[in-house]
């Protein structure tokens, strides 16, 4: 981490982009850089120790959503996993019907790549939200229709920490005989996740939010369910996604969610106090503040706020120089001219939105790091409300 | 992402504020897009004797507003009409190119602020 | 490696499956799984750094092909490269013509996202090679027509190692106005590559092969062309490939890339020197050897060889053994029921492609290495002819 | 990939060769595939007095053709003839699934061995 002069502490507060990989993945994977390097396809001791080092992996792996070793698939990560599963799903079953249905508030790899297909001829239901960021299942049953052949909605919102109701939404779908996807990048490590229970027949994962490596993620597919591959070559994974494996990464991965189960009840209870003392501090500290996302229905480590007549990137840069790192909705920190579609559909304003704030704390994240976010914020917000053109008595 | 020069006219703007009993305002941008700039003037003798700026806004649209008040201070009124959005990215020392769009509207901001008072006092 | 108790060595001679991780390359990654772990799209000091970091790999990674910079993107190995390329040209210039040109000698990255492309209604031409491996360019020029959109021909083959002239066919290429692209996986760091100088539009590399991780990969992209995307989500890597950028990984493969081009002319020589002393010691050694792929255009790592009345799986065991790791063509290891498609489209009988074995040698290996498989290669030939169903006097 | 009985039977393979002037002879698989075993029999009083293989092939090829020699020697023809490839990976204690197909046919090769010895006798 390059220097923050002006900071008297480094609170890393984005673990929702992404985390550090943890002391004992590392120590999991370094192994297999330089030592037991071989391809898991060889036929020699090399490639015998890759293999058997990926049927551990999988096998962990599988253990955190409760699957068995043999429905999970490694990619490249999150987004792979997302355009695997959907357009995996689309394309190997579409003489069953053309009809597919998320949500307006999904993550980028689940929303483009459904405007993707729409191109290619699909027709694509978006439910809406309500302004806690909470998808109806009713919403869901009544877009159902003969023609449906996937459900996707994610189980834990990464913006403003909303978790859905995944367990209804998959009994509809399994009554209607729908397959369903749920994006858990998010939740997985979390909270508990039994993909039995939720009745989900695919499910994404991403190692790099959970203490693992970047570059890796998997996919829960049901036994027995068939995916069109999209990327073609050897006969890796099962035939549904050709590469040679990263093997260090799948190594990583398989650690971090093997701790990640372990430590879970433990650790969800610890974030929860630590965001709910956040959330009321930043409400009891700042004026004209509201919480994003659902007050009780909410990811341990999610708090979302938005800070009215301010806009998000120039609230980073000044915490980034405090040594604090956040991140926020505004279109200003994604280079695009929208701010997110996840607030907008919840019914906030483009300005409120792009005032918005997501703090997502971690394992290094403690009560002082709390208390030092509290102190630095709101005379930054106060200094940046003095040069805005807006304010309590503007047109705002 | 962005260059010293910016980071001090963002952490250190000039002239925030607004001029009490303006002879022009300015207020360009669209809180859609996230960025608002409002400009106040005080004007003497055909000359910016005096500038302010409230901006809601990103980095690049705060360190313009502040840019762009320093360009114009003590110009006459056509040397401010010159002075274009580019400019004022120019003389920060350049802008990532995702914020010359939208976040650099403070020269327009001044320009308005230079017609409105123009039209107050029936020059236009 | 897993301990092989009649080994009186290790040599590992499969560096075209994959090789170990360089030291320098792993101390140069080290840093960025811990310490300096941020997303590269985050507006806060730990994105800074990321993006610093692979904005540094992308300058390395270019500068081994003679590109610049911004013509690099990063992927998850040369299976996603190969197919982003393809897919991505076939996609996007559909409405220019549908027919596309390759090698019946290809990787089945590349052959298999073909045969995709023709059951999507693409027209495919698979020009054929002689004897030695070689395509000849003015089979390509014969195939193209006013519908054709890209040519795809690989640099160096990976199983035989003939080196393609891909400076002619870039030009054939170029003069029809069709896009060419290149599968340099093994080639790159191994022989000198000038994008400029091959007239290609698109390439692929594979940090694996190189001495860098698993798990990443990269494709030029000659700049101002357009490709389709194959995985959408985030705006990374110019919206050509969305997905949470590999940082370590990059960070590792562009440090291979810069260690690669440093030491390419000294080490090229050393590995010609070693692979000709393998090849003449085989001819010598034992009797019915053929080698297999070109004489002289040739990838200084590879060595590859015909063992007339035997099977490759059956030799690999034996190596392996004996601690060498090969590969071979046969059917028998891969799982298909045909051998290598490579030695097929070259000549050779199915019986002897199931004969062939591949040796790529790599930094690690020495003269001693080489003696020590000349001294063991033998006797396992002879006892395995001895209990052949085939042999000279054989129908064979 | 293979296990230790697999890998005993392939490295140290049992009843390798061919035998001289074989009571049968039966030969099985596909150069294509790249598997073809050769069993030799001698009969002596309707039991198989003795036997050997050559088999052109992979690992499994070569550790059930070893395997079925061994479980056959002795038994009458009646009895060898039920000896099933499965079997015969199961007295190995299983093979890698894509091993099942074609590196399997060592029984089958016994078969057509005891089929030619009948055959030469005029028994079939
Ligand atoms: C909900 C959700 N889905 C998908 C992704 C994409 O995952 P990855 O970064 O591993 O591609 C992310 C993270 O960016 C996410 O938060
Ligand atoms: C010529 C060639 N192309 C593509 C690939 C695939 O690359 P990766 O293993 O990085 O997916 C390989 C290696 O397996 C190769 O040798």
């Amino acid at each position: 981490m390059s220097s923050q002069p002006n900071a008297q502490k480094l609170v890393y507060l984005d673990h929702s982009a992404t985390t550090p990989v943890r002391p004992e993945v590392l120590a999991a994977m370094l192994p297999y850089f330089a030592g037991k390097f071989g391809n898991p396809s060889s036929v020699h001791a090399w490639g015998d120790e890759a293999r058997k080092a990926i049927d551990d992996g999988r096998e962990k792996v599988s253990s955190l959503i409760g699957a068995s070793p043999d429905e999970v698939i490694f990619t490249s990560g999150g987004t792979e996993a997302d355009n695997l599963a959907i357009r995996g799903v689309a394309h190997a079953r579409k003489a069953y019907g053309n009809h597919l249905i998320t949500s307006q508030i999904e993550h980028h790899a689940v929303l483009h790549t459904f405007e993707a297909l729409q191109k290619e001829g699909f027709r694509v239901t978006f439910v809406p939200c309500d302004k806690h960021g909470l998808i109806d299942p009713d919403d869901i049953r009544r877009a159902i229709t003969k023609d449906t052949i996937l459900i996707s909605i994610m189980h834990g919102q990464n913006e403003v920490g909303t978790i859905e109701p995944i367990g209804e939404i998959g009994e509809i779908a399994r009554s209607h005989g729908v397959l369903f996807h749920s994006d858990a990048v998010q939740s997985a490590g979390k909270v508990p996740i039994s993909v039995g229970d939720l009745n989900v027949d695919l499910l994404t994962l991403s190692s790099h939010k959970i203490y693992g490596p970047k570059g890796v993620g998997g996919l829960f597919v049901r036994k027995g369910l068939r995916l069109a591959p999209q990327a073609t070559g050897g006969a890796h994974e099962n035939r549904l996604r050709a590469g040679t494996e990263n093997v260090p990464g799948i190594v990583g991965f398989g650690e971090a969610c093997r701790l990640a189960k372990a430590e879970l009840p433990e650790e969800s209870k610890r974030l929860i106090e630590l965001r709910d003392k956040l959330i009321a501090g930043f409400l009891r500290e700042i004026p004209d503040v509201d919480l994003n996302g659902h007050p009780i229905l909410r990811l341990p480590h999610n708090v979302n706020i938005s800070v009215k007549y301010l806009e998000g990137e120039a609230m980073l840069l000044n915490l980034d120089r405090m040594g604090v790192a956040a991140s926020s909705g505004s279109a200003c920190t994604s280079g695009s001219l929208e701010p997110s579609h996840v607030l907008l559909a919840m019914g906030l304003s483009h300005e409120t939105a792009h005032g918005s704030l997501r703090f997502s704390l971690g394992s290094s994240n403690t009560a002082e790091d709390i208390d030092y976010v509290l102190e630095i914020l709101p005379p930054i917000v106060k200094k940046l409300r003095s040069m805005s053109a807006f304010g309590p008595g503007s047109s705002f | 992402m962005y260059n010293d020069k910016v980071m001090d006219h963002f952490f250190n703007p000039r002239n925030v504020g607004e001029l009490e009993n303006p002879d022009g305002v300015g207020q360009v941008g669209n809180p859609v897009c996230g960025d608002v700039m409002r400009i106040t003037l005080r004007i003497n003798d055909n000359r910016i004797e005096d500038i302010k700026f409230r901006t809601f806004g990103c980095g690049a649209a705060i360190a313009t507003s502040s840019m762009v008040t320093e360009m114009v201070k003590g110009l006459t009124l056509e040397e401010a009409m010159q002075i274009s959005n580019k400019e004022v990215a120019e003389a920060l020392g350049g802008l990532p190119t995702q914020k010359l769009h939208c976040s650099n509207l403070a020269a327009e901001a001044v320009h308005a602020a230079i017609k409105d008072y123009r039209q107050k006092k029936g020059l236009d």
